[in-house]
This record gives C-alpha cells, structure tokens and sequence, in this order.
C-alpha cells in the first residue's frame, strides 16, 4: 500500500523521474500504436481482401509472426542498428525510435492478421456494394474500415496494450537507460530485479490506471460516435417464447 | 564461436566422470525426504556457466537435486525472504549481512572469490590501462569524459561501483557520459560495446560474453577489485518447511574437496585461467563446521 | 397442440431514441386463425412480430396471453425479414430447430427432409448455407419454421424474394400446417393477393399504429381510415 | 548460420536438452491457449451480447487488461503462489502449472476483448435467426461461434502467439529452471543475458519454424472444413466498370 | 451520355465448385433498351447480373462492347438483391456515389437530395444507415443508383421488399431516368407485372442457361422452352 502511494505521488510530481518515464512510455506506446496501425491494417485489407498466388503461405507466416518473441524481435532489430549493423551509422540504438522500431516489428503482425480476418467477415457484402456504386478503390477501403470500425478500434487497443506492456524488446534495444529510454515496463523489471517486489507492483499498476484513462477516454470518443441503439436492444428471454411480456 | 550455449552443452558432459562417491550417495539419497534444493541465485554466477556445470556432480554425490532460479541480486535474495528459496548464493555483502539480520538466514558462508574488472575498449581512449588503482581508473574515465555504463541495478556489482566512485570522490550520477542501465551483467556489458564505452564487470561474467570481442580487461585483479561470493542457507525459523538439510549438504559439498577441485578447474580450458577463486581453508573449514552445527540444531528442534 | 388462446396486444410501444416507430393499441388475436400484417414500408410491420416474438423488448405496453395454456407453454416461430442461413448444411439448418425435441437422429433427418421437400429445397439438403440464392435462403428459412409443430407463426414476408412458383408452393403448405397444427399465424406482406389467399383477417398498420383490423376481404375493399385508403389507393393495381 | 544449423540438429535429437525445451514450450502454450480461450470466448460472448449495467466499466478494463504488463502479471501469480502467498501450500511456484496460470491471466482478456467485438458483428442477425428458430442459449452460442469460426481462429493464433513468445512472466514464476521449467523463450533470453546474440537468434528462429509447422496444420484443418468458394471470387476490376472482360 | 453501345453476353459461364450455375450463350443488350431479367430461384440471375456489373469474375466467356463508346468508358451502377446500407447517414450514403465527379458539396447535396426524394426517403436522409426497414433500405440503394448518370443499370430484385406505393414511384422514377440518360437498364424481378410495366424486353433464364429472349409481351404470353412454359404456368396467378 505505502509504495502504491509512493507510486501515485511520484507520477503526479512534475519533473519526477517517475513523471518522465511515464511520458515516455506514453509517446512510445502512441507511436507504436499509430505506426504498426498505418502499415498492418491496409496490409490486412489487402491480405484480408484479395486473392493472390502464396495467399495461404502469407496468412500462415502472418499467424506465426503473430508469435514472434519479444526478445528475437529485440535482437533482430539490435543487430541492424548495432554499431557492426547495416544501419550502425544511424545511431539509433539505445534511443525511443528503436524502441518503436522493435515494438511496430513485434505488433504489425498481429494488427495485420487481426485485421484479415476482421473486415473479411463483411468485406464481400461492402464490396458488393461499393463496387456496384462504382466507389473508387480507396473509397470502398474507407467505408469497409468504416464498418469495422468497432472491431478495428479494439484491434488498435490491443495493439495499444501490446507496446504499452511489452519489456523483452524495448529492454535489449532501448537499453533501459535512465532519464532517456527507461519506459514503465523496464522500469518495473529493474525494480523487480532489485527485490523490490512490492514497489514493481506498485508501478505496474500505476501503468495499468494510466492506460485505463487512455482506454476510458477513446471508448467514450468511439461511443459518442455511435448511435445509442443502433442493432436495437437484444432482449433476454429465451429462444420460440412469446414477448411482449407485462414488466 | 563460444557460444556453444549452457541451455545445450553442459548436460553433455556429465555423467562420465565423477562416478566416485557412489557407495556415499546410494546411502544418502536412502535417507533424503525431499530431494530438490531450491537455490536463488544471481545472474551472474548463472550466466558464467559455473552452477550448471558443478550440477550433475553434486546430484551424483549426494543424490539431491538443484533447482536453480536465476535474478538481479535484489531478486535473487528476495526469493530468500519470501520463502521461495532453500538458499542463496550472491555476492553482495552488505545485503547478505541485512538478509541475515533480519533473521532470514542461518549464517553468511564466503566460500570463493573472483575480481572484478574495468573493461572497455581496447585503445583505451581514457588511458586507463596503467593505473594502480580502481579509483584511479575511474578518475580518468570521468576526467576524459569517456562513456561509463553503470549496471544500475543496486547489485553487488553496482554497489562496488559506487563504492569506487566514492573513493574517487566523484559523482558521476547525472553526468553526460555516465549511463545508467538499469540491467542485469551481460546487457550492460552489450551496451558498452555497443557504446564503445567503460564499465565494471565481474570477471566470469565477462570471459563468457560475447562482449569479449569489442572490448578489453583494462583494468583488474587488483585488492580493491575482489568479489565475494558467500552461500546463505534459508533459515528453517522463518519458513519452517525449508529444506535445511538440503541446503546445508549444498553447502558442505560446495565447501568439500571435490567441489573445489572442480571449481579451480572452470574455465581453464576454455580461457586459459580460472573463473573464481577459493577463498583459503581455514574460512571454509570453520563454516563447515558451521553448517554442521547448524543441521544438528535443526534436526534437534 | 390445438390448445385455444388469445394474444392481446395492449399498446404495445417500441421507440427508438426519441422515434415511436410501434404504437400498437389493443388488439386481439386468436388461436387458430391466420392474419395479414399489411402497411407501408416503414410503417412497423417488422417491429411488430419482433416484439411479439420478443427478439426485442417493447418499449411499454404488452402482449398478454389468455386460454387454456399458459404463456410460457406457446412454442414460438419467428422468421425474420432478413433470412439468414447458418453456414454448416441446409439439412443442419433445418434440423438443428427441432434440437431438445428428444427425436432421434433418423427421425430429425426425416422430419427435416419433408420440410425442406414442402419449400422445394429437398435437393439442397448437403448444400452450405452460405452460397444461397436470395429465394433459396428464404425457402430454407421458412422450412426450419414448418418442421416443428408451433402455437405461433410468425413470418416477416416470407416470400419476398420466392419465384411465384415457390409463393405458391409456399402457401399450400402453410395452409396444410396450419391445419394440422391449429397454430396462431401472422404473415407480413405487401401482396394483396397473398393476404386474400393465406390470410382471412387482415391487421393494417401506418407509422406504428393499427389503422385497420378486420376480415381480409373487408379491409382491402373498404377500409375506415383515411390512412388505410391513401395505402390501398395503390393497390389497384 | 552456424548456430542455426547447431539448434536444428539439437532440436531433433531426442533426448537433447533443447528438444526437451521445446517439447515443454508447446506443453505450456498448448495449456495456456486452451485455458485462456476456453474462459475468454464466453466470457467475450456475454460481453459482447448482453447489455447489463457496468457494461461500459468491464469494457474499459478489459481493453486495460489487454495491456497488463507481463511482469506485473508475473508479479501478482508469483505473490500468491510464493510461500509466502495465500496458496504457498500448494508448492506450485516454479512449475508448469504456476507458468500457466500467469499466462492464463495475461491472454484470457485479450482473446475476451477480442472475441466480444468479433462476434458483436453477426451476433444481432445469428440472435434473431436463432431465438426465432426457438434454439436453446447453448445452441445459439454453437451457431454463433461457428458463423465467426475464422475470426475465432484468429484469435486463438493471437493467444497461441502470446503464449509462446512471451518471457515476462514465466521467467518470473518458471524461474527458467533447467529440465524443469526452462522454455524457449527464457532460454533465449539467458543466451541473450550470456552474450550469445546469435545462437540465442537461432533459438528464436527454431521458435518460429516450429510455431509456423503448428499454424499451417491448424490453418489447413480450418481450410478443409470451409467450403472453397463459399463467398464467391472477388474481382480485381475497379467499381463502376462492366465485368466479363475477354481473358 | 447517348451513346449507341451493344453489350454481346458469350458464353459466359460461372461454376462453384463443380456446378455450373450460370451458362449463358449469346445475348446482344443494346443500350436505351431496357431488358427484364426473370427466371425461377436459383437459375443465375444474380450471378448473370454479378458476372455483368464485374462484382465477381465468370469462370469462363465474355462480355463485349461494341458501338462508339470504348468499354471503359463506360459507366455501370449494379444493385445487388441485399441492400447493404452503410452505417453513417443516409445523405452521405447517396453522395458517397456521387465521389470523384468533381461536383461541390452544395450540388452533391442537391444532387443527392433529388435522387431521396425520387424514392420517397427524402425525411430520412439524417438517419443513421444501420436502423433502416428493409423497405427503406432498398429505396437507399436505388437512389444510390439513380443519383448518377449512368450508361448501364443492373437492378437485382429493386423492389422486393418494397409496399406498392413504393413500387410504383420508383418505377416511375425509373422510367424518367432512361428517358434522361439513355441508359441500358436490366431489372431482374419476379413479378410479372413489373416486368410488363418497364421493361418492353425479357430475358428469361433456367438453370443458369437463356431460355427465353424477346418482347416481354410475346415471353410472357408465349414462350418457346419448355422451362419457359413450365416457369410461366405459374403466372397465371
Ligand atoms: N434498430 C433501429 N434503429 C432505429 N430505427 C429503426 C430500427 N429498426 C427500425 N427502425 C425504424 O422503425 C420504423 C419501422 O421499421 P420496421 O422494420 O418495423 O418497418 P416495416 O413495416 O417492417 O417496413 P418494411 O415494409 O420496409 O419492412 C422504420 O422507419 C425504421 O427506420
Ligand atoms: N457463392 C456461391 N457458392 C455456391 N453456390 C452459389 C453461390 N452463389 C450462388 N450459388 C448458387 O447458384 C445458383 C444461382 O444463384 P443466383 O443467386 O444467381 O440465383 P437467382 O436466380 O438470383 O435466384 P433468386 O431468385 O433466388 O435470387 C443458386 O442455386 C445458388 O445456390
Ligand atoms: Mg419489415
Ligand atoms: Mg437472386
């Protein structure tokens, strides 16, 4: 309890280390989310939406790069940005855009994925559609996602949750260092490391209140968005029994 | 290529020699109730290779077996006090005297020792390499401005450290060159090759890393550089169901003859030198009897 | 099966958000008979059978039920305006309806095979309900109603997108069930002819209210409301 | 290359250590995806079916949880399952079971999440078709999740994924004991703690290889019991443009 | 807009699996004709119309365009027989086929208001799509049609779920429309009247193959097939 408040405190303490690590773990969980969102899901759609030769073989590495470990994604992403690397000369390791570099290599694919299959479930009826409207490619594409929107809006939540958790990728190639790539969730795996259970505790569930905001707050855009009872109300009465009961 | 891998090569090797004491262990493993002993460890004696390699003897001596979890140090002794350990072997003393203070464990058992080392590039752009002293060194890296790669991690290693810095009179916390971590040996040992950058390691560690390659022993072996390393058995008061009597045949054998043999023995092929040391006899000999006395006391209780 | 009762609606409402689209006052409906649900597009019909078959909750009002059988004894069939057929086969489809009848698989089997030969679907049976034409799928939907013997019927123009040879086909054998099972039938549609020919009492409803209620003939020659002429001005054609 | 080649041979050598390793990661994925999916459908049903008061409440955290950090979920199993914890008795710290548990509360709200949009789609036009068909809740619930079988597919293999790439938590309740608990990716993350980047990204690589064999065969079973053309081949042409060009 | 075009139908062939569903040999569709599309359920309309407007691709065959107006140049709206409505407005619905003609809003709106008004949905064109009866939906997707000017129209069942009033004004809406554009319009119905009422040409299908091609009044009093007799039987009704 007392390091709950010591966390708590901390957070709201302008300038706090913790304050910035916080911040940080906010700008790379957003552009994670919003980069591996831009690429996976037009890639998803295409995936999702057409036929092509190697359609399978695509949706078969897709799944399984869905369980890319976090730790090779790090490694992978090290190794081209290392020093000996292709891009060594960047100097990009150990700095937030490797970070979200690693993090967009680790959810893409499963924004990808979740995305297929998403949209393919009404895809051919707004296909049909758009298509006999003479809708332009890109049109048709806004209005499938238009559609989908509730589903591609908790696709982007679980990618959201996804960079905002994550710790064996962001670990190796951000370096945990202090005051620079030090996110929430390798700060929560130094303090662990150190013993200090109950403090790691405490941050995480500091990270899990800051996330709750930021769900609580797109939920609530998202339902402003949709009418209050659009599919109409299902009724809870069991199948082939009369309704209009007296209430 | 070294990296041959602990989680592959090292089972490999086993069973074909210590077949010596089998007449001892067939006995012993009659006797034993519960034959796993939990041991917390921290990264760095798992990640030199030597608890995996010492394994299949001890389990052919005395016919229990480790069960071996590694952590930061902080971690590792945690795992003491929330009872998810039989016993520790870490190296960072002033915690380990804290832990037994506060009841957790029997007694503190320094049984062996390696150094720690300054490493970093090899043209040493600090000029460190001809320094007497830890202290020395790192006054010149400061002075130079060259990167530091702090562990950051409140473990034996960073306390040594900070220790250093101490006696060098500088605060490095908050300067542009000193990094902080935050991470276990090997990563920071990564991050300063990848920085072209100083950092402390224990030795072990760093023979058996990858990092090797990048970067040099600079600095080590040197009195202030030494490291401690002490085995802690779980005491049976605090979490009653402890296999004490497992932890202390840890000890006993870790502190017996065959042990040592094999301990002074690691890494010479591979390295051409030890990985850790033996502290002298008379230390071991006296905790010896000990943990004997103390295996009496509980099985008296 | 042929237990007697009257279902009487008493203003039975639905609104969403602020639009009352159902506003139907009292209004009783017996076993046995068969009704034609007529009205303009929009005008309630599928809302109506919805809260009747309760797939929606009423916004206020009722349906109650009085006879001799007890509300929660009705067997209930209600076929959407939208015929949505599961994707496993048509005989699953059909089958799967007379699940918790404690029928033996051959039974089920035959039971649903006759159904589906009464909508002229018997030669679908193995087929996947996805790949359905528009008149097809509304066939199979209307089989997993008729091959159970129910209280109820409730049907949202189940011929909408039938060829006139399956209306036809369809009729007949709505005629047969209901003379088999007594069942109380209601039937939304915008043929004249179909209610003349299924339906002896026509229910007429414009924007959400009951506007006309009597014997079919009745109604569509000489209806009382000035809704229900404007509606029926159209259908001399 | 070399240490590619080294983890296949070692991998199919019976007996071996890592294909003990690998048997015990499939062991453990196996275990979690099924536990976390069998909890997270229906309760991602009831979500995603019935509205009750706090709906929007369970929504939020359940997006929320979707983030949990591995580490904290790692952190709350090891609590309770320590000696020290509630159900220290049970000596299951360190064991299969404890890795399972932890995954089982870090998947569960993401296949929940997931499968309560997923089935939002057809679930109003599968409810009115079922209940006017008189179906039973329990065959309601089989027809509704077979119209969204690939969607459902898709989010096993996101479960699946999760379980076998993820390292947090089991590092912290497995302890990466060796012959006991060690798994793929904890060994990984050891061979990356020891230096050994490339044989560790050999490890991850035999990870993947293995997880796609697994997700070709669950792919091509799911492939044969879909009909071919069920939805009808879509075109290539734009909208707005006759069909029956001469090919 | 009056561009004299043939559209020659040949062979084309469209299989699932192993079974052929359509098969339709040569048929010359000339542009300004409008040609009613009717067959039992399940003889290939859809798929006829489909394979025309390019929504799915035959599995073998063609369609040809001869005349003076290139093939892609010309301008194809196609109704499918399940009106999907998109969940945003009504309004937007309508304009959204206005896209990429370079009018301004203001006359898009006009534009698109016309064209609700011609179905009668003028008073919901702030409606949400996702609520619609099924009715208004197909009004919504007819407009979707009309509000363009198009050089060849495919209707797939237009007024199925539509009351008659509704009918009515949408077919005379129709009527306005070719005279304006010119246009080659192909209604598939199942309604003989409606065929009689708009569309002086029928094509009649059975089992995916071309049975019946000629004026609608000489099809429908004499068909030449078998099928066509048979299928034709049934309108006596
Ligand atoms: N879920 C909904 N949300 C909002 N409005 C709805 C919803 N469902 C129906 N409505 C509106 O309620 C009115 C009645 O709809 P209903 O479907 O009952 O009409 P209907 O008589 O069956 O028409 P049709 O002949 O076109 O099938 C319509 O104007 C429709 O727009
Ligand atoms: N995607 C599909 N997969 C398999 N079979 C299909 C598919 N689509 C249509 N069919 C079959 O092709 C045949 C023709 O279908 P189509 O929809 O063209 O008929 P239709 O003439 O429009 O009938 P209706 O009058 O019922 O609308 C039908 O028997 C149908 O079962
Ligand atoms: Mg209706
Ligand atoms: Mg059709």
């Amino acid at each position: 309890m007392d390091e709950l408040v010591q966390a708590f405190t901390l957070m709201f303490t302008p300038g706090s280390e913790l304050s910035q690590i916080i911040l940080l773990t906010l700008q790379m969980a957003a552009f994670s989310t919003v980069i591996s969102t831009a690429i996976g899901v037009p890639l998803g759609v295409l995936v999702g939406l057409y036929r092509f030769p190697g359609k399978r073989l695509v949706m078969r590495i897709l799944n399984t790069l869905m369980g890319l470990p976090p730790v090779l994604a790090g490694l992978v992403v090290f190794f081209i940005l290392s020093r000996s690397g292709p891009l060594g000369t960047l100097r990009l390791l150990y700095t937030l855009p490797a970070m979200v570099t690693a993090q967009v290599v680790l959810i893409t694919p499963i924004v990808c994925g979740l995305s297929a299959t998403a949209i393919s479930g009404v895809a051919p009826l707004v296909h049909e559609t758009a298509h006999g409207m003479g809708l332009s490619r890109r049109r048709e594409l806004a209005c499938l996602l238009y559609e989908c929107r509730s589903q591609l809006l908790s696709i982007v939540f679980v990618a959201f949750g996804r960079s905002i958790g994550e710790v064996g990728a962001v670990m190796l190639v951000g370096g945990n260092v202090q005051y620079k790539t030090r996110v929430m969730t390798t700060a929560i795996m130094l303090e662990t490391n150190m013993g200090h259970f109950e403090y790691a505790v405490a941050l995480g569930i500091a990270l899990l209140v800051v996330s709750f905001v930021i769900n609580s707050i797109a939920l609530s855009l998202q339902e402003r968005t949709s009418a209050p009872e659009a599919e109409g109300a299902r009724s809870h009465t069991r199948g082939g029994r009369l309704g209009g009961e007296r209430r | 290529s070294n990296g041959s891998g602990s989680a592959s090569s090292a089972s490999a090797s086993a069973s074909s020699e210590s077949a010596s004491s089998e007449s001892a262990s067939a006995s012993s493993a009659a006797a034993i109730e519960n034959p796993v002993i939990r041991i917390s460890t921290t990264t760095s004696v798992n990640d030199s290779g030597l608890l995996p390699y010492l394994q299949p003897y001890f389990e052919e001596a005395t016919g229990y077996q480790w069960e071996i979890t590694s952590a930061g140090t902080g971690a590792a002794i945690k795992k003491g006090e929330t009872g998810d350990a039989d016993a520790l072997l870490v190296h960072a003393k002033a915690s380990e005297e804290e832990f037994i203070e506060s009841g957790y464990g029997v007694e503190r058992i320094p049984f062996m020792y390696n150094f720690f080392v300054i490493v970093g590039p090899a043209d040493d752009p600090a000029g460190i390499k001809d320094c007497a002293t830890a202290a020395e060194a790192f006054a010149k890296i400061a002075e130079s401005g060259q990167v530091f790669v702090s562990r950051g991690d409140d473990s034996g290693t960073n306390k040594k450290e900070l220790q250093i810095w101490e006696a060098a009179g500088i605060t490095p916390e908050g300067q542009d060159w000193y990094v902080n971590a935050g991470a276990g040996m090997g990563a920071t040992l990564t991050q300063a090759a990848e920085r072209q950058g100083y950092t402390l390691s224990d030795k072990g560690t760093f023979l058996a890393n990858d990092a090797n390659k990048t970067l040099t022993i600079l600095l080590g072996e040197s009195d202030d550089m030494k490291n401690t390393y002490s085995m802690i058995a779980i005491s049976p008061d605090k979490w009653p169901d402890t296999n004490i009597d497992g932890a202390n045949a840890f000890i006993e054998w870790m502190l017996g003859d065959e042990a040592s043999e094999l301990i002074a023995n690691y890494g010479v092929a591979e390295y051409g030198e030890p990985l850790f040391y033996l502290l002298d006899a008379s230390s071991s000999a006296s905790a010896a009897s000990a943990s004997a006395s103390a295996s009496s006391a509980s099985s008296a209780s | 099966m042929s237990a007697q009762f009257t279902l009487t609606v008493n203003g039975l409402r639905k609104a969403y958000g602020d639009r009352v689209v159902l506003d139907a006052d009292v209004l009783a409906l017996e076993s046995g008979r068969a009704y034609a649900l007529v009205g303009p597009n929009g005008s309630g019909k599928s809302t109506f059978l919805k809260a009747l078959s309760g797939v929606i909750d009423q916004t206020a009002g009722s349906v109650d039920v009085s006879g001799d059988v007890a509300r929660d004894a009705l067997s209930v069939g209600y076929m959407p305006q939208k015929s949505y057929v599961f994707g496993f086969s048509v005989l699953k489809n059909v089958k799967m309806a007379l699940d918790g009848m404690g029928l033996s698989r051959e039974e089920a089997d035959i039971r649903a095979m006759r159904a589906l030969e009464e909508v002229g679907m018997a030669a679908f049976a193995d087929k996947r309900g996805g790949g359905l034409s528009g008149g097809e799928a509304q066939r199979v939907a209307l089989a997993r109603m008729l091959v159970k013997d129910l209280d109820v019927l409730l049907l949202d123009e189940p011929t909408a997108s039938m060829d006139i040879a399956g209306t036809l086909l369809v009729e007949e054998a709505l005629a047969r069930y209901r003379e088999r099972t007594d069942c109380l039938l209601v039937v939304a549609t915008h043929a004249p002819s179909q209610a003349r020919r299924i339906a002896p009492e026509t229910v007429m409803l414009a924007a959400g209210r009951v506007v006309e209620f009597g014997p079919t003939e009745r109604v569509l020659s000489n209806p009382q409301s000035e809704q229900g002429r404007e509606f029926l001005s159209y259908w001399a054609v």
